[in-house]
């Protein structure tokens, strides 16, 4: 059954350095507010999982915290490149990370076959391309009834995955609408999870086929409104385009990347995320 | 009403759009696809079924997204699925009919690389790495391929093959086992090109309005082929123009925001 | 994109004798008029899939108009078994019908590999079960990561999929709510789909992540209000569970099988189906 | 307080019942483990979630349903997910404690015959299949078995093995790498049984009240084996019969309903 503490209490309960954590969320809902912590509490040798890695594994990566980053697509979507990741892998600024590269439909299946117990995901997936040929861990099966050959991936099962959720309920049954990404997977993956929501309520009003994890399935629901910030939270605010533009920015620069993450996440709390959205509320 | 007073961008989205069917069901790639996709389902293919990998299916945004996730994709959706969905049932499930990729560098066999400049183990320049795209190529019935020419990203030799097009050209999308019919269009600033049946190198079919054959191959790394009979591209309409300009409009003022500054 | 006729017609025109066909729904909406169509349209020879064949698949073979069923759970829920399919089965009246038999967990990912375009499923199932014996699709994969056997079924890719839903919109978009079964899946696989729905309605007024098969996946609409009878339509009226309890009865016996199918089905036409829920509906 | 008028059935369901721990999560099969997870939820371990192979998870009907699809089974879960996705997700992943089966036909190691009497390919009895059995057999945590005694249904040797309990005994389960641990309780209408840590062999353990050891043996077609030490089931309280008797006029009462009879 979830419990209900603190953020600060839940990363300190449920995430290790060295640990295999996944931070997941498709563009949107994407926990925000987990990753800054995290990096407060100075969390290291992380190997990080994600489909997308944008901003946060950018600034988790640039901050020293990344041992290995397994993903799929590595952008600032819209706007242009991970400066971070860039300079860790061209320059290995501030160490070169390791990376374990899939496409999309490989990461998908491969967190699918994780939340449904398998050791491994088949797709139909990387004909002629080169990803396969740098990837060992990209093999393939064959179809015992057409003789097929299906490329195959090993399934994800991150020690920790950290979701960022629209509400729980009191029982901590958290509920997701919307664009629900991977997440699901990739808390049903998981050894633990953290769940952050933008409110507790007494009841979901869930549609009996919304994306609901039951409570019994989550290991800790931490309440963090404006959690997902810049990224969006359906229903409570929009996506905030703006700091992902200025972000390019930020990153681009060693000493404007540090000093920007001392005032804006080391020096601060999870509290003021919520500030951070009330301007955004309005146009949700 | 024919427009003569038209960026190379803008004939470049229009000349895209006009590729796309009522009754396509389009992978939108993340970039330049998606202006093109959806002026094709505001002018002449009002019934497009536009995908976003985000799970979005059937989706109608009034302003174009800046991820493909944004919220309203999934607001204007005709239903939202999980990502695992999104590319087990309707793309490996053979469900779409054109994929609409953009290319940060391809050749001329629409192999395309989005993944490293120099070599991968010690890039020069770390590119986000395929995405979608390497199933986007094999598993929809065709791929449209949309972007602005230059020599850096039109080269003799990619880097990397993110995404297989016609590899070495002629049938070696077939020798793979690949039964779908990859890139077949390809719509640049300049020029719309065909895929040859036969040796599957894209051709030159149509220059746009005061486009010539030297400008093309000025912006390509390769030497350009061009088909037996080649002709201009329609200019846009004035729907055609005037609601691209509108898109764009309300786009970049719902995208310019109040700058927070203090988070991202 | 889905057309809208009459249930006669969409049967006329999607099954044809020897197809092989689902009639999908587990308990809910389960496509009854449909399956009646098909009887009085006199379509033999038939290869019947469902994970539970239940009253329609025991009235067909009892018909005369099934040649093989795959399946994984042949009963009566609640009440018994499926006498008419015994009868074939240990009698050879009226005739012997083949049977291909799997788990529910086979059926399901069997199903779900077709929706995939995959050729096969795999499944960590079947340990010690007999079936693998009779069952020559039964086989099996080795993970090629941690080598792991694991069992492996053909995906269920049907001729024709029949499924009863909630409601359609005019642009023939689809929504099923409550238990929705294996129905996507069961569309998705296959060739052409035949969807009879309560409602057309305007607005479907979907959850964004509600159970939508987009009307560019369905080959037809039919209006059917009362189709599922006996089973339910979640909303529009409940199981009649009478129903089901009184099959047991009539199909216990040849000739009141045939007198009460001639009676109800064979002289019936799918206007019926209204008029059998109208005392139920007050109770939804 | 102690209740001493009830029957053999409700002496079983109860027994079965309590079983059932607040924090399980169980997979209820078809048939007679319905009305015991269901008064373990009603009584001793509300909490306890209730899994129905229809998808609906974390059930908690006010009356038995009769297919395990009833609509109410959906208007109480905490959430209805597809059937793919229950026996991929739910059973598969992992994340069930208990699964709790009935049986036409088992034997003393607890696997279950419910396909066929007679041979597979001539039977003398066609019964339903296997429907989830096979994977709950393998998948859940561990096993519950509840079924009233007879000859017939408790046999020496099964006529197909359906299930998989713990085959031959011994560590059958383990050499065919089955990891989880099997059937590890039965309740009969007469007693209940544990398994045997090393043969795995079902051992009674309790007798309900006024059974002897004769008439447990009377109405099981192997030779019963007995602990050392053999107690007597408590009987049910109050509570326990009471909450199982409205239980089961809520869902006699909601299944007679107005019988139509002019269609099924």
């Amino acid at each position: 059954m979830a419990h209900f503490m603190t953020l600060p209490e839940a990363v300190a309960q449920n995430l290790n350095s060295g640990d295999t954590a996944a931070f997941e969320g498709f563009t949107h809902l994407i926990p925000h507010a987990s990753a800054h912590e995290a990096l407060r509490q100075g969390i290291k040798d992380l190997t990080l999982v994600r489909m997308t890695p944008d901003l946060i594994y950018d600034q988790m990566i640039g901050m020293g915290a990344v041992r290995k980053l397994i993903f799929s697509y590595a952008g600032n979507p819209g706007v242009g490149l991970l400066r971070r990741l860039r300079d860790s892998v061209e320059n290995g600024w501030p160490h070169k990370i390791e990376i374990e590269e899939h496409s999309h439909a490989a990461m998908a299946n491969a967190y699918e076959a994780g939340a449904a117990g398998l050791p491994f995901a088949m797709l139909r997936g990387y004909k002629g391309a080169e990803l396969a040929r740098v990837n060992p861990n990209i093999k393939s099966v064959t179809c015992p009834f057409t003789g097929e050959e299906l490329a195959a991936v090993p399934a994800i099962r991150p020690d920790v995955t950290f979701i960022h959720a629209q509400k729980a309920d009191r029982k901590g049954n958290v509920l997701v609408e919307g664009i629900v990404g991977v997440q699901k997977e990739a808390v049903l993956a998981a050894k633990r999870s953290v769940v952050t929501v933008e409110e507790i309520v007494d009841d979901l009003s869930a549609h009996p086929n919304a994306c609901v994890l039951p409570g019994w399935t989550v290991t800790v629901i931490c309440e963090v409104p404006g959690g997902a910030h810049p990224s969006y939270a359906h229903g409570y605010y929009p996506r905030d385009n703006a700091s992902y533009i200025a972000w390019d920015r930020i990153a681009a620069d060693r000493d404007t990347f540090l000093a920007w993450m001392k005032e804006n996440v080391l020096d601060a709390t999870p509290e003021v995320f919520d500030d951070r959205v009330s301007h955004l509320r309005s146009r949700s | 009403m024919i427009e003569t007073d038209f960026t190379p961008t803008e004939m470049m989205t229009i000349a895209a759009a006009r590729a796309l069917k009522n009754t396509d069901v389009c992978f939108v790639g993340i970039g330049a696809p998606s202006a093109a996709c959806n002026i094709a389902r505001l002018t002449h293919a009002p019934d497009v079924t536009l995908i976003y990998e985000s799970g979005t299916i059937g989706t109608a945004p009034s302003v174009l997204p800046l991820s493909i996730g944004d919220g309203e994709l999934c607001d204007t959706a005709v239903t939202t699925v999980s990502v695992p969905e999104m590319f087990r049932y309707w793309l490996q499930g053979g469900r779409v009919t054109v994929g609409f990729l953009g290319a940060a560098q391809i050749d001329r066999f629409g192999n395309i690389n989005t993944t490293v400049i120099g070599e991968y183990d010690h890039p020069k320049t770390r590119l986000p790495g395929g995405g979608g795209a390497p199933e986007i190529a094999s598993s929809c019935g065709e791929i449209f391929i949309t972007l602005k020419q230059s020599k850096r990203a039109m080269v003799e030799k990619i880097d990397f093959f993110t995404s297989f097009g016609h590899g070495e050209g002629g049938d070696h999308r077939a020798r793979l086992g690949i039964t779908t019919k990859g890139p077949t269009l390809m719509v640049t600033d300049l020029a719309v090109w065909r895929t040859d049946p036969v040796t599957h190198e894209f051709t030159v079919v149509l220059l746009h309005p005061g486009v010539t054959r030297e400008m093309v191959q000025a912006e390509c790394g390769w030497t350009v082929r061009f088909a037996d009979e080649v002709d201009e591209t329609p200019p846009p309409t004035e729907l055609e123009l005037t609601t691209l300009r509108d898109l764009n409009a309300r786009t970049k003022a719902a995208h310019s925001g109040a700058h927070t500054g203090d988070a991202a």
